[in-house]
């Protein structure tokens, strides 16, 4: 049992640290990033690029830094205490995820070096408006047409999809549209005919697409790992993305704590600080006990994320899920309460973290539905 | 006791329920409905329609265009109007500042501002929150110094709610500083083209303007707008914040809400079925819906115990109402929230993308997000909900 | 719309307020009915015989005085802020309801008289083990025998069975376990030979048996009211029983919050009333918020039990037991808190009024199975 | 970082829950796993087998029985202790006066008391709460006065655990009124048995005898009984109660309790199933599994940082470790007593029916209300948990 860091990691989270409070710690930086037209900034894209962070996860022998899920949390918290708007759970963790272990040594070859240093941004395209929270869900087709394929669906809420260099697409092969089998991937760009991309804004101030793809024909090379058998690795790099996800919340709960403690220092009213109302003390107690819940939970999600067997898998990280979702959901209230008015508006940081932690809450799946998840398998997978 | 209305309230209740859904134009009913921000005009259009009736002041003085309605009588308006999605009459004109100026204003202010307020000819605004002072509203800092026939006002209001269309505003200013600070404070009407005074949007997190900053740089009233007595303007700001007790917990509205909820979970579309198939959601909205059966009939006892003239004695319903009415106000925007999912999340700007694009998702979906943050004020404002326990734990539990 | 009462009903609720507080003022009064070998007060019974209350709901023909529901809130209110140990819920509601409605001019005229005058009290034997909270579920049965009928099966914790004069059992006549058709109610001397009765104190300082029915047989005219159809009355008298326990829990926290409060005022530490501190001071404000909820689920639960749609009058009596019980159980676990240790000791009343909230909470049926009835409904039945 | 445990941590566990299982006497551990109370022969027979393994003082020094575990081997003696429905060690004992006398004893003290302390020869009281004290410890009012070779002790201790068992109490009492509260308290042994020591049983909400009031009138004990230095006692009081955080949470129990609440579920008949099959159930069950899963990951992290030494600065884990663990503890006995159902409701009195009667209903529904009325003392005890927001608003959010 170890829950030391390595020095290794240490020094990434210093490093990391550092770099988002160069580039984030002015909220006002924030907001330029934002008017860019690609909704986030290139030059710390390039920032993220220079550190290593773009080909953290990837195998060294593809060009990467062999990083685990430690690693990815790690990052995430700093991203989540930075809000950062940069894709990279789109392009790292969800695209990537997918090109490293379905890609073949070709395509890991040309894609990864450029994705690590910066120059391409991958989205996963994925969710059907009738899936809701149901992976396997995928009404979208992929048909043999000549040597090659033609996809036709519709794909929504694509995270950072309008800007991304390539899109990985999940089709139907085969089966039903609730099958779990006969689920395929596509690698393709963007700029294929047939393929419309609607980008726009998200509430918590990132981006996402529509994307359509109306008789888009692929050559056979566009398929991405196993025909018909891209489910279990599409849970897999979801189920990465909802470890991040929990670290991302965690970072984002202890700055708004932070926040939420240092208002209640400042302000007064009645003619003293307003900290000195037990009733908000109590509240800003429970608030540190929500996070060092969470950054349990985000613990174990990075550690059960490796866990081998897939089903045990699911459930811990829906069970990290669930309560991060929670805890996140009433911290981020709780934070507006304290703050009053003040939390309320668009100038001030607090209420940009309540919205980002309301959005990351039902990010692949909200807490109803995870909790479903546990309560379907019959509790807790056993302790190994 | 008897939960049933007499058919005469019944025939009250058809009455309006008919011309509500009638008479004001249905989209501005939507726009209510799906929680998104009114324009000016959609406010004036339809104060204007409610007023041509009667209905615009039903609780001022009859002689100035009120109605002589029994509390059971005003419970069934407010419940009718919130429930067909009617905007309510501009509160600052009709529940604050009309009332205030009925009953302690001078004749010559009655004749020029009721019935201007009354049909919305006037828009008002109201100037009591400031920067620092929150919920201790009586720290007030903005002051007026008389200058021959003129008050000279200097300070700074904030949070004040659709101040962007005001045509006037009834401030609280401070006239006595070297009194207790609720006894220095005085009830004074600008207008709002006055030179010295500026307004800055806030813009909140949903997106929206609905508040601002209001500046008074050396603003120059006449003396003859202070209301009532020098000084006695707390007085009337307890009267007015008092005076409607009955809708504080806008019930009818969430009511309405959840049945909308309701009706699009059984439409939106989860997986093998609909949003409403699933249990964990239902027993959440059913859960607000027994809620707020019991505040309810919580405010119908209020109603009734006024009719019975026992209501005297203060009571803690106001700060019960506003407690559980906010709590559940919060958790119908949650629900629909809940039932947007993915399509919760699409903040498309209009403006950039051209406004002729269809919406990303379901229609009203992208009205969930921002009514959600939006909500998060009604347990903030009016006094927040811990301001309101402290109430009752020491007005009415003696702690 | 009218939530006022009538003058006879607030002199009726005047004089039972101040029978229950000569009867249950002392709290050591309380300690000594529980001594008594029937686990109550036949002196308190007496009383409230004088007082009309035994004959309370039933018709002025049979010898009641044709009160309704209000009337009994009036009572179980009061009987709530006493703690009221004696059989009124078992006798009056419970069994008195079923005889009532289902008994014979002749059963009528032989027993109400009877009961009104306090000599004889009722039980309702129907719970089983298997059934849990559904009324439907009934194994027991009655087979003809003869002219007359035979019984077999048992009851479970048949709430004052072991001092019942007679017991209304239910059993089935015809179908399967859980049908709803086939249950039909029969009116029994516990001293009928084949029957068995095990009394027992209760959690909450009451009493109730277990019944065994051993080849119990019956003459034909034991049958009470429809054979075979009995359900529909059983769930509407429990019903009248959910309301009368809505009031009765409403008593209890409205004396368990006044309680707090008291001591909150009276207990110092560190210097000062522990009533002084805002976080307590804002939990016995929401004591004050769940018993006005509370009380408008008790009218509401009074009004909507006379409603004649029975699936609608079912939902609302439904919704208002599941949130009274979540309210009682909140208020209770609050209120023990508040006081901290004096409230875990035997000797002080606070403690009792807890658990007997606790009980209540989860009779006939607790939060999640009524949750549950109104789920399945869809909702509250919509306003007439 | 890496929740699995090393191999030779497997091998320390594996070793410890093997000999829990087969060498505590079953029925002990099935009244611990059920919630009954122990008699007081129940808990000496299960610490003598501990100790005759060296396991009922493992945080004791090494020369007087202890053990020299790292801190994960600690915390998996306690986590399979628990786990194993095993009766802790008296803690009176094991983690309060015998560590103070350890360390804070004179020689003679240790000799005297060390040894029969860890076999449970001597049982102790812990005399620290008053009547009127209650979470404002320091506030007590038992006196030592000093006379000749000797102290005489008058006052009154409340909720002394288990009192009607002991041989010796240790005491803290004030010996200097004159001083700032804290600093006028003495650590103070007495024999049980010495004239003047009068102890009254307190019967709790679940019928049981676990507490007791202790008075003291003109007790005479000699001086020789003070432990460590005159008007030191608060920081012997504050070593002690500081001594054990792990365990606090009692997660191995509630692991257990959790696990025996599922497998009841599974087989108590409800309607056309089992419990297990109501989602509410198991929605609730999951949500209490999930929590204990968030804390103890939080308790291993507290043992891993005390492993790398980095532990010095107060850290709040202790609070959090108190308000979590015991919410979920109380979850716990909430869910049994779901589980029960109508069977919850029994509480036959044995005595008066015979004891030869079997239960009422299942064999372990009777102790599932008692336990869930006596668990609500789990958040009053050693600090309620609005003592522990308190200590996290003031001492680590400088509040």
């Amino acid at each position: 049992m170890d829950f030391d860091l390595t020095d290794e990691q240490r020094m990434l989270a210093d490093s990391i640290g550092r770099l988002v409070t160069d580039s984030y710690g002015d909220f006002e930086q924030r907001k330029a990033y934002r008017a860019d037209p690609r909704g986030w900034s290139p030059a710390n894209w390039s920032g993220y690029a220079e550190m290593g962070l773009l080909g953290l996860p990837f195998a060294e022998e593809d060009g990467g830094f062999g990083g685990g899920p430690v690693e990815t949390m790690l990052v995430f918290e700093a991203f989540g205490r930075g809000l950062v708007v940069e894709p990279y759970l789109a392009t790292v963790v969800l695209g990537g995820g997918l090109l490293k272990r379905a890609g073949t040594a070709a395509q890991r070859a040309t894609l990864i070096p450029e994705i690590a240093g910066g120059g391409l941004t991958l989205a996963f395209a994925h969710q059907e408006r009738q899936a809701r929270h149901d992976l396997h869900d995928v009404a979208t087709t992929a048909r043999p047409d000549g040597t090659g394929w033609r996809l036709d669906g519709a794909k929504g809420v694509v995270l950072h999809g309008d800007t991304a260099g390539r899109l990985i697409v999940s089709a139907r092969t085969a089966g039903a549209r609730r099958d779990r089998e006969g689920i395929s991937l596509f690698l393709l760009d963007p700029a294929t005919h047939g393929v419309t991309r609607r980008g726009y804004a998200t509430q918590d101030g990132l981006r996402a697409a529509e994307v359509v793809l109306d008789g888009v024909l692929l050559p056979a090379d566009a398929l991405l790992g196993p025909e018909g058998g891209a489910l279990p690795l599409i849970e897999w790099v979801v189920d990465e993305a909802q470890a991040a996800i929990c670290a991302e919340a965690l970072g984002a709960m202890e700055v708004l704590r932070d926040l939420t403690v240092d208002y209640l220092k400042q302000r007064t009213q009645f003619g003293q600080a307003i900290g000195n109302f037990q009733a908000l003390q109590h509240r800003a107690a429970d608030m540190l006990v929500a996070t060092e819940q969470a950054r349990s939970m985000a613990m174990y999600a990075a550690m059960m994320v490796q866990e081998s067997d897939a089903s045990a898998r699911r459930v811990a990280l829906s069970a990290a899920k669930a309560l991060v979702a929670r805890l996140a959901d009433q911290l981020g209230k709780d934070a507006v309460q304290l703050h009053g008015g003040i939390a309320m508006t668009e100038e001030y940081k607090a209420g940009h973290y309540f919205k980002r932690l309301a959005i990351l809450a039902g990010l692949f799946g909200d807490m109803d539905h995870h909790l479903r998840v546990v309560v379907a398998a019959g509790g807790l997978p056993e302790a190994a | 006791m008897d939960l049933r209305y007499t058919p005469d309230e019944i025939a009250f209740r058809d009455d309006l329920r008919k011309f509500f859904r009638s008479e004001i134009p249905l989209p501005i009913r939507r726009k209510v409905s799906e929680g998104r921000a009114l324009a000016r005009e959609d406010y004036v259009t339809s104060q204007r329609i409610l007023h041509a009736r009667g209905l615009a002041t039903p609780n001022w003085p009859v002689a100035w265009g009120g109605q002589d309605w029994t509390p059971v009588q005003r419970y069934i308006y407010v419940e009718e109007l919130q429930a067909a999605a009617v905007p309510q009459p501009l509160g600052f004109n009709v529940n604050m500042v009309g009332p205030v100026i009925a009953t302690f204003g001078s004749e010559a202010q009655k004749q020029r501002f009721l019935p201007a307020t009354a049909n919305l000819d006037i828009w008002w605004a109201q100037g009591f929150s400031e920067p620092g002072a929150g919920s201790d509203l009586a720290s007030l800092k903005t002051t007026a110094k008389r200058d021959g026939d003129d008050f000279i006002l200097n300070g700074q209001k904030t949070w004040t709610t659709l101040g962007q269309y005001a045509d006037w505003i009834f401030c609280l200013v401070r006239t006595d500083a070297t009194v207790r600070k609720q006894q220095g404070i005085s009830f004074i009407l600008a207008d709002m083209k006055t030179p010295g005074i500026s307004v800055r949007p806030i813009i909140t997190i949903d997106g929206g303007h609905e508040v601002n900053e209001v500046f008074f740089d050396d603003v120059r009233v006449p003396a003859e707008n202070l209301v009532g007595e020098l000084n006695k303007g707390w007085d009337y700001a307890k009267f007015l914040l008092s005076n409607e007790r009955i809708g504080i917990a806008r019930i009818g509205m969430t009511k309405e809400r959840l049945a909308r909820v309701k009706r699009l979970a059984q439409e939106t579309p989860a997986g093998e079925g609909m949003v409403w198939d699933d249990p964990d959601f239902r027993r959440r909205l059913a859960w607000s819906e027994i809620e707020l059966k019991a505040l309810e009939i919580t405010q119908m006892r209020v109603v009734a115990a006024q009719r019975s003239k026992a209501s005297d004695k203060p009571d803690p319903s106001s700060s019960i109402l506003k407690i559980k009415g906010s709590e559940i106000q919060q958790q119908s925007t949650q629900l629909l929230m809940d039932v947007a999912g993915p399509y919760a999340m699409p903040r498309p700007d209009r403006e950039e993308e051209g406004l002729n694009l269809p919406s990303v998702g379901p229609d009203w979906a992208d009205a969930a997000a921002p009514l959600f943050f939006n909500y998060r004020k009604v347990s903030i404002y009016g006094g927040s909900n811990e301001i309101q326990r402290n109430i009752i734990a020491k007005a009415f539990l003696g702690l």
